[in-house]
């Protein structure tokens, strides 16, 4: 039976290691499996590793399943896992590599077959995470046998499969429940099953993705029977489609916060007015650098603090996301790693806002600009839109500038929004995770910040996220994270609006497993009965 | 004719060349792609060394002269998204665009000759009207807007023709076609008759103004006085007329033909060389928009030297080579 | 003299156009006659409706005219009864016609053997062969060098003599009763107009063709016609024998058309010019067309003129010959 | 030569206007046009409500069906998803699409209409160089310069402007020069240089007004042509921005809600947009018959 | 018609040529390289014309058509600088004239076209066409201007009242009047006229032709008549000139050159012109077509169609020479 199935997004390479990206990630896991698991919920569980433990701080032993087949029928073994972890800095010309997930590592010892042992340089809890996310190579099938002595070069070998060998199929060879059978690019791809899986026989004898980017169109298919199976219909249309007979509708949570991230980094800002005089000179990146600016308001917690009760979240969640979305009172949704429990989201009070507002010095408001992507999350621009009436509402004058993807991003790494909306998804499922990327202070040593554009900083912030990054015991770990969000949430860092919750249609007659991580699994993808 | 051809070539090289500029700085004036293609979770360091890997650190022109040391190799550069020579993704694609666009320009020719010629013939007439009313409609219709409403039509209310996709392909001498197959043919109609309704709006203008035109001739006139049948005066004398205007801007028009099949391959998901040029754009894919629009260009250059032929093999008056 | 049906007999021919602003009567009243192996002069100043008559005659008036009374007496035939077939069958095989602009008769975008072949395939079921070899043929009768090459060759690589001329050869491939000609020289230089006229006129006397030569220049009605016919707002006003209207007009138009012309005897004095202009078919005035240009005009020309027939065989139309002839 | 006696005051333009009125659907056009452009320039005096003025729209009214009685108004088309009165929204897409398009379509037939003559009546290099580039642009089809272009530029209303300019110019200066060549060797040029009349006056005032005919029959079908390429610009997502909606965005906006029922999101700028295309096409259509000597008898 | 100033030419014309040369570009230049046949395109529209205007003179031009009469007329008018050669108005050289003395010549020579519809700019009203030019010279005042129009306008025939018609609205004949009427208009000696009655019917063409003739005694005027039509340029003109592809075969005073053509072209082209005393003629043409410009014939233009050419006139341009007084002719054959 064949499983044909229209996806939002087309995965850019075959390759496992080429690209970080979700669909190549979720691609990924049909062919090429890795030594753990991330579930539905992202609970992290066994794969190809049957089990694990640390034993010191710099050193984990990884005890490997037995019997599983390549699909070219060669053995797995420890030696594969060495072999796959010296491609991923090998991969000419990717343009976001997995090179984050291995970089721990300072060596493998393979005490037998199925028995490995990884050392790390520091203290790495995340490791067994870490493992979940790039995808097992065989050594065999790309003619290596001897020992690999690993090193984070190359470790001695001189020729890797390339990114057009995977997509070609020649090279696409995993442990996973399907095969690679043909990649038309743009058009569709297609696999059949493993008949030799570990797990036992697939679901299904051939799995066929096709691209269809734009929603209605990708709606059109399904409604015209022309697909099985959608990601991400349509928001507006999920009401419609839930009454539909012929039709079924699968959602979960996502670990996904759509976000307000605001300039505090100098004393003037760009595309705010209404302020008046910056109180310094600004020193920096960014337009302002160049162009005379108006005083910073977003430098004072009770602007923030008053921008964030005005914001409706449920009428948002409501009216915009049609009810498929949660709001939003950390960076994470309850019940991950990190969050606390019962964490609220800020109530909506435009009169606090107002009265906030005036003792900030601002009693009749002020002009923004929304920066806002059109084309990358769910209803960015219009959610942008409502907001941008709320702030309106409290007499902060908003216009929304919004625009694709590409632009978008361009200008928000060169900071020249005050105020933007963006996404983050947690790809390892707990706090550490948008803490650091977020609001820890962008420094190149610690790692921290990589996409904190808002140039928030605060140092006792940031000591405890790397604290915790370096906290091997879970229970410490976690606390210590659950301190670190309460802060940046009370500092009002950043201002979290609401998960996504993702939605899935299939015709009637299957059924579907939501995933937190967004990712689109044929695997999860089963007969009804 | 030798004159023609080396005045042809020389400008094509000029314009494949100022085209590579324009473009190039223009893709580069979008945006850096790092900062799409990028997994976000990646610190700073990380997206330095991305950075660095894929040449975006050295200035523009740097790159620009390697870009161009690269294409007169033929080489021009691999995709920054699918680490594939762009020409090969671009190639990989093409055959699903000509498919989409010769249909189209065959369906416009088809329909759009005979019904202009008729609107020509009787201009006053209920036919011609309608025909030309028509034509106005199909004339001023957007075509994106066009194609929805035939995917809600035809697609979702009457579930007729499939919406999206290319269907099942057989290969013909090695590449994919769709139109041999029932289940092609049907997935290639919506699309290419979308893209057919402004040209072919264009054809029946032609066509009708032609025709027009043509039967004030006093060499239709002359014909008629032979005793020639009206059979062969509109099948022979106007049509071997009208044929030469519309032949020639069709055979131009089929490069706004292939540029337009953006639009319409967005809207139903044809997975052809538009698709993939919206999908570029927006990830900043730099070689392939280079790579597509020189392609094009050169796609164009030639078409346009194929029509001049046309036009002096229809048209016997012209004669190739003089300035001009 | 034998008693012989005349090529072709006009009587009472009249031609509207049915236009938006009203009907227009471009032919009014056209009566002629061309015997065997004749040439007749259709004379007149532009709009004056020769052309009109011509295609009337063939039955090709454009839309939206037609004939809409009178007799076209075709070899004793009345055309105007013929039906689209009928007439099909009698264009370019019995009653051929040359016309004005040597540049726009031909299909430039056919070869002249095409443009030939069909003329003569229309007609007749014969070989291609054969109907190559009558195209070779006629181009040589109207003095084409070596046609067979030239059969070949587009239009647009002949002179405009040479394209009349090819016109002229397939007006004779079917060889005709009658040949229209409408200013076939108008638009061509002296001495190729002379090749012209001399070819057409060795035709006629060789094969007894008949030939309506319609133009507005009286010096080569003069050299070529045997009898002439002149038309002044869509009318006849005066026809016979060449000789007689030409040394001696009885229509004030014609006389005044004569006297208009620049001749060596009237060296750098004023020409004897008709005054006003050429009124428009929209608004003649009332009775006699030529009224308000005629010197001679009187009351009665508020009437309209009818025909009379001199002694010697003119028709005119004129309330001054009227009167004239009532005297005697 | 018909007739010339004819009333000292007629003059070509009520000749014109006769002829144009012989076409009823091309009148109607005409009509539906001007109401139109009065709708655009007059709409925040008419519209009930500025869908620009946050103050004014609720997005709690969102997508509300047509008829609807909201806090304030009665949306007799329908609100879309931000709780803008569509009516109002149609008004005001009208307003930035017909913008777009006349000022684009003016700015380049003023700077192509002023080149082409250039180009024309100087001829020599002056003219191949001015050709050549406007060959060059125009053997690349104006949708992938425009997508280009806005790419590049970035978004906004200015940007989709000097990309349609950029994209129209050259047709014409190629029209207008074509019409300058042959205008330029008429004899009445040739009479006004014997007359010893300066260059400029003769470009000006004697070879300008004979070639206008035909440029204004290409401005107002790229008038249309403008308006529908934006339309097209905004629906691939790079025209203008979401907070100046044209009809083009409008339609885009509300298609996603097309398959969900909501049909009047997109549906009512679709037809304003349609109405409004077609209407300049069919006076565009008939200016070209009227101003086409060949045709006439 | 001989009067004491008939011996100072108003206009003299000294080995005037015009050619159009079509040069090859680039690609051209490069294919000619590479052996392809292709070449400049020359065409040699006047060459090497010399004859001399006296005042109150009409002298005649008459050629077939391509044969580069208008062009010459252009040169002569200002429109068109001649390649090589000069052009004397009374005795000056237009070319090396600037300034006011330049343009002051320039209005004292206007031309008559031949088309009336396209030498009337169809968006100007009468009052514009004619009276722009007087204006813009100041030779009237925008005051006076009215009367200065009238005046002009009643001189040919045309109801002063009609000032503020479009042209479209004039019938052939009408038309011509306001092409006369717009070069008098800024009171011009030397009057070219571009076969200005060829495209009108006999009876209007009798019209305008008294007109000219009136004119010339009215103003003192002298005209360049271009023509192709024996029979007016005989009515017409004092001296005709006679040419052939691009150089003069024959001069001679009208009478003189009826009564004894010399050059073989004009023996022919007067027997060939269909005459109204001349009836059932026996037409005897000449073989043979004008040859193309692009590529004339070596030596006499006219020895491929001449039925006495010699191995001379295949390979020597004939000088025209004096065959009368006030008669030349180019011919070889009248060396014996
Ligand atoms: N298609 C038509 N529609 C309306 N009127 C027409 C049409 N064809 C001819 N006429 C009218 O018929 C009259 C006679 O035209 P015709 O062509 O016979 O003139 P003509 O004598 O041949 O003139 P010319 O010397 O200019 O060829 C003209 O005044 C014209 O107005
Ligand atoms: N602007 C030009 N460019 C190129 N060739 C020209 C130009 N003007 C005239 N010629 C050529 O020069 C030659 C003479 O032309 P001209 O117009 O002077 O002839 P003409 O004697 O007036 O003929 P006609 O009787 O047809 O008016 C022709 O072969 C013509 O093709
Ligand atoms: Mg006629
Ligand atoms: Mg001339």
């Amino acid at each position: 039976e064949t499983l044909t199935m229209g996806m939002a997004s087309e995965a850019s390479s075959i390759d496992p290691h080429y690209h970080n990206l979700s669909p190549n990630n979720a691609l990924r896991r049909h062919m090429f499996e890795s030594l753990t698991n991330q579930d539905e919920t992202q609970q992290l569980g066994p794969l190809l590793a049957e089990s694990w433990k640390p034993i010191s701080e710099t050193a984990w032993e990884f005890n490997l399943r037995k019997g599983v087949k390549f699909h070219d029928g060669s053995d797995f073994t420890a030696l594969d896992v060495v072999y796959s972890a010296c491609r991923v800095p090998n991969v000419p010309n990717s343009p976001s590599n997995f090179v984050s997930f291995t970089s721990a590592i300072s060596d493998f010892e393979i005490k037998d077959d199925h028995t490995l042992i990884v050392h790390t340089s520091e203290p790495t809890p995340l490791l067994p995470t870490y493992f979940a996310n790039w995808g097992i190579l065989s050594a065999t099938a790309n003619g290596v046998s001897g020992d690999i002595k690993y090193d984070k070069e190359n470790c001695g070998l001189d020729a890797f499969p390339s990114t057009v060998d995977f997509n070609n199929g020649s090279a696409s060879i995993g442990t996973g429940p399907y095969k690679f059978k043909e990649f038309v690019k743009g058009d569709r791809f297609v696999m059949e099953a493993n008949a030799n899986y570990w797990g036992g026989k697939p679901e299904w004898d051939e799995v066929i993705q096709k691209p269809i980017t734009n929603a209605a169109a990708r709606m059109a298919a399904l409604l015209a029977g022309d697909v099985d199976f959608v990601d991400n219909p349509p928001t507006q249309d999920l009401a419609e489609l839930k009454e539909n007979p012929k039709f079924d509708v699968s959602q979960g949570l996502s670990n996904r916060v759509i976000y307000l991230h605001m300039d505090q980094f100098g004393p003037s800002t760009f595309g705010v007015k209404g302020t008046g005089k910056p109180d310094a000179q600004y020193e920096g990146e960014g337009p302002c650098a160049t162009e005379a600016c108006e005083k910073n308001p977003f430098l004072d917690v009770r602007v923030r603090q008053a921008l964030s009760k005005a914001i409706n979240r449920d009428a948002i969640v409501e009216k915009i996301m049609g009810g498929v979305a949660v709001p939003a009172g950390e960076l994470l949704p309850q019940g991950f790693f990190g969050t606390n429990p019962g964490a609220k989201h800020e109530a909506y009070d435009p009169d606090g806002a107002k009265k906030l507002l005036a003792e900030a010095g601002y009693p009749n408001g002020f002009e923004l600009v929304l920066g806002t992507p059109n084309d990358r999350y769910i209803n960015d621009a219009k959610i942008a839109q409502v907001i941008a009436q709320m702030f309106t509402r409290i007499g902060v004058k908003t216009t929304v500038n919004a625009m694709t993807k590409s632009v978008f991003f361009k200008t928000r790494n060169t900071y020249e929004f005050s105020i933007y909306l963006a996404g983050w998804g947690a790809g390892t499922g707990e706090m550490s995770n948008p803490l650091r990327a977020l609001v820890g202070t962008r420094n190149k040593e610690t790692g921290l910040g990589g996409t904190n554009r808002g140039r928030y900083s605060n140092p006792s912030l940031d000591e405890k996220i790397l604290t915790a990054l370096a906290t091997v015991d879970d229970a410490k770990r976690e606390e210590i994270l659950r301190t670190a969000s309460r802060e940046a949430m009370e500092d009002y860092s950043i201002l979290p609006l609401h998960f996504e919750v993702t939605s899935w249609a299939h015709r009637k007659g299957l059924s579907h497993k939501a995933r937190a991580d967004q990712y689109t699994l044929a695997t999860g993808v089963h007969k009804a009965n | 004719m030798l004159a023609f051809t080396i005045r042809r070539l020389s400008q094509s090289v000029v314009v494949l060349f100022v085209m590579s500029i324009i473009v190039f700085a223009g893709v580069y004036a979008i945006g850096n792609p790092v900062d799409i293609l990028i997994n976000p979770e990646a610190d700073i360091a990380e997206q330095e060394e991305t950075i660095r890997r894929l040449g975006l650190d050295k200035p523009i022109w740097t790159q620009y002269g390697l870009f161009l040391a690269n294409a007169l190799q033929g080489d021009l550069g691999n995709s920054f998204v699918h680490n594939l020579p762009a020409l090969d993704i671009i190639f990989q694609r093409l055959p699903a665009t000509l498919e989409l666009a010769f249909l189209a320009v065959g369906l416009a020719v088809v329909f759009g000759v005979p019904l202009g010629m008729l609107a020509g013939l009787k201009p006053d007439s209920v036919v011609g009207r309608v025909i030309m009313t028509g034509s106005i409609l199909g004339f001023s219709l957007p075509t994106f807007w066009v194609g929805l409403m035939l995917i809600m039509l035809f697609s979702v209310n009457m579930g007729w023709l499939p919406a999206s996709g290319r269907g099942e392909t057989v290969d013909l001498f090695g590449i994919p076609v769709s139109f041999l197959t029932l289940d092609g043919l049907s997935h290639l109609f919506l699309p290419a008759f979308n893209l057919a309704l402004f040209k072919m709006s264009l054809v029946i203008r032609l066509a009708r103004s032609g025709t027009r035109e043509v039967l004030l001739q006093d060499y239709i006139k002359f014909a008629r006085a032979k005793g020639v049948s009206d059979a062969r005066i509109i099948g022979v004398h106007v049509l071997k007329n009208i044929m030469i205007p519309v032949v020639t801007v069709l055979g131009l028009e089929l490069g706004s033909v292939i540029a337009f099949a953006v639009v319409t391959e967005t809207v139903f998901a044809w997975p052809g060389i538009g698709k993939l040029l919206i999908d570029s754009i927006s990830h900043l894919d730099r070689p392939v928009v280079v790579a597509y629009l020189l392609l094009t260009v050169t796609m164009f250059i030639v078409i346009n030297f194929v029509v001049d032929i046309l036009y002096s093999i229809l048209d016997p008056r012209v004669r190739l080579g003089g300035a001009n | 003299m034998t008693q012989t049906v005349p090529t072709l007999q006009v009587e009472n021919l009249q031609t509207q156009f049915f236009t938006k602003a009203g009907a227009v009567t471009a032919v009014n009243d056209v009566s002629f006659t061309v015997n065997r192996g004749e040439v007749l002069g259709l004379v007149g100043e532009s709009g004056s409706g020769k052309s009109v008559t011509g295609f009337s005659i063939l039955g090709l008036v454009d839309q939206p005219g037609r004939v809409t009374g009178g007799k076209i007496l075709f070899k004793g035939e009345d055309l105007t009864q013929y039906t689209e077939k009928q007439y099909k069958q009698l264009r370019g095989s019995r009653i051929s016609m040359v016309f004005q602009d040597p540049m726009m008769t031909l299909n430039p975008v056919l070869r002249i053997d095409t443009q030939m072949v069909e003329a003569i395939r229309a007609h007749e079921n014969v070989s291609k062969a054969e109907a190559l070899q009558r195209a070779r043929d006629a181009l040589g009768q109207v003095g084409i060098p070596s046609p067979e090459e030239r059969l070949k060759s587009y239009p647009h690589q002949f002179s405009g003599g040479m394209r009349q001329r090819v016109a002229f050869a397939i007006a004779l491939l079917n060889k005709p009763d009658l040949i229209i000609a409408d200013e076939p020289t108008t638009a061509l230089d002296v001495t190729i107009q002379a090749q012209i006229l001399y070819e057409t006129q060795k035709l006629c006397r060789e094969t007894g063709t008949s030939l309506v030569w319609i133009t507005h220049d009286l010096t080569v009605v003069a050299g070529l016609a045997d009898t002439v016919c002149v038309m002044y707002a869509g009318k006849v006003v005066e026809s016979g024998k060449v000789d007689d209207v030409l040394d001696n007009p009885k229509h004030p138009y014609t006389e005044g058309l004569i006297g208009s012309v620049p001749s060596r005897n009237k060296r750098g004095q004023p020409l004897t010019q008709i005054p006003g202009m050429t009124p428009s078919l929209f608004n003649l005035p009332k009775g006699c067309s030529f009224r308000e240009r005629c010197q001679y005009a009187s009351d009665a020309c508020q009437q309209a003129p009818s025909i009379s027939k001199c002694e010697d065989g003119r028709l005119v139309r004129c309330h001054r010959v009227e009167e004239a002839l009532s005297h005697v | 030569m018909a007739a010339a006696v004819q009333d000292d005051g007629i003059n070509p333009w009520r000749t014109f206007a006769s002829d144009f009125a012989e076409k009823k659907l091309a009148v109607l056009g005409l009509i539906v046009f001007v109401a139109l452009i009065a709708a655009a320039i007059f709409a925040p005096w008419i519209t009930p409500q500025n869908p620009y003025d946050l103050n004014q729209i609720d997005f709690l009214d969102g997508r509300l069906e047509p008829g609807s009685v909201g806090s304030q108004i009665t949306y007799w088309l329908g609100t879309d998803d931000q709780g803008r009165d569509l009516l109002s929204g149609i008004f005001y897409g009208l307003r930035t699409s017909l913008a777009v398009g006349a000022a684009s379509t003016l700015i380049a037939l003023v700077l192509g209409g002023a080149l082409g003559l250039f180009a024309a009546y100087f001829g020599g290099r002056v003219d191949t160089l001015i050709m050549r580039i406007a060959d060059l642009q125009l053997s690349f089809p104006a949708i992938l310069i425009a997508l280009i272009l806005v790419s590049a530029l970035g978004q906004g209303v200015d940007k989709v402007i000097i990309s349609l300019v950029a994209v129209q110019w050259a047709y014409y200066a190629r029209t207008i020069r074509g019409t300058a060549l042959v205008e330029r060797r008429k004899e009445y040029v040739e009479a006004a240089t014997c007359l010893a009349i300066s260059h400029r006056r003769i470009v000006f005032k004697h070879l300008m007004p004979n070639c206008t005919p035909p440029l204004i029959v290409v401005g107002t079908v790229q008038v249309a042509h403008a308006i529908s390429l934006e339309a097209t610009l905004s629906f691939l997502g790079i025209g203008v921005p979401i907070t100046e909606p044209s009809l083009g965005l409008l339609i885009k906006n509300g298609f996603d809600y097309m398959l969900s029922g909501d049909y009047w999101v997109s549906f009512y700028p679709g037809l304003a947009l349609l109405i409004t295309i077609v209407s300049i096409n069919l006076v565009g259509d008939q200016l070209r018959d009227v101003l086409n000597p060949r045709l006439k008898k | 018609m001989s009067n004491q100033e008939q011996n100072s030419p108003v206009l003299e014309i000294r080995s005037l040529s015009k050619k159009f040369v079509k040069p090859l570009d680039f690609a051209g230049k490069i294919a000619q390289k590479l052996g392809s046949n292709i070449r400049e395109e020359v065409v040699h529209a006047v060459d090497g014309v010399s004859l001399h205007v006296n005042k109150g003179e009409v002298v005649s031009l008459v050629g077939e058509s391509g044969c580069g009469k208008s062009t010459l007329g252009r040169m002569v008018a200002g429109i068109m600088p001649p390649t090589s050669g000069e052009i004397l108005y009374k005795g000056q050289n237009i070319a090396s004239l600037t300034g006011e003395d330049a343009r002051e010549v320039a209005l004292k020579v206007q031309m008559i076209f031949q088309d009336p519809f396209a030498s009337l700019n169809p968006r100007l009203r009468v009052r514009d066409i004619i009276g722009e030019a007087p204006l813009v010279h100041k030779l009237t005042t925008a005051a006076e201007q009215d009367d200065y129009l009238d005046d002009v306008m009643l001189r040919c025939g045309l109801d002063p009242s009609y000032k503020r018609r479009y042209p479209h609205q004039f019938s052939g004949g009408q038309r011509q009047r306001l092409g006369i009427a717009r070069a008098l208009a800024v009171q011009p000696d030397f009057i070219v006229c571009d076969e200005a009655v060829a495209a009108l019917d006999v009876s209007i063409q009798a019209q305008i032709l008294n007109l000219f003739i009136k004119l010339r005694e009215d103003l003192d005027l002298t005209y360049l008549f271009i023509s192709h039509d024996l029979g007016v340029v005989e009515h017409i003109s004092d001296r005709i000139v006679i040419m052939y592809l691009g150089r003069v075969v024959e001069s001679a005073p009208t009478e003189e050159l009826f009564a004894k053509p010399n050059h073989p072209y004009t023996q022919a082209l007067l027997r060939e012109i269909p005459r109204l005393d001349a009836r059932h003629a026996d037409f005897t043409p000449i073989e043979g077509e004008i040859p193309s410009p692009l590529d004339p014939p070596q030596g006499c233009h006219f020895h491929p169609r001449c039925p006495f050419a010699t191995d001379r006139c295949r390979q020597e341009v004939p000088q025209l020479k004096s065959v009368a007084p006030g008669h030349m002719s180019a011919c070889h054959l009248n060396e014996g």
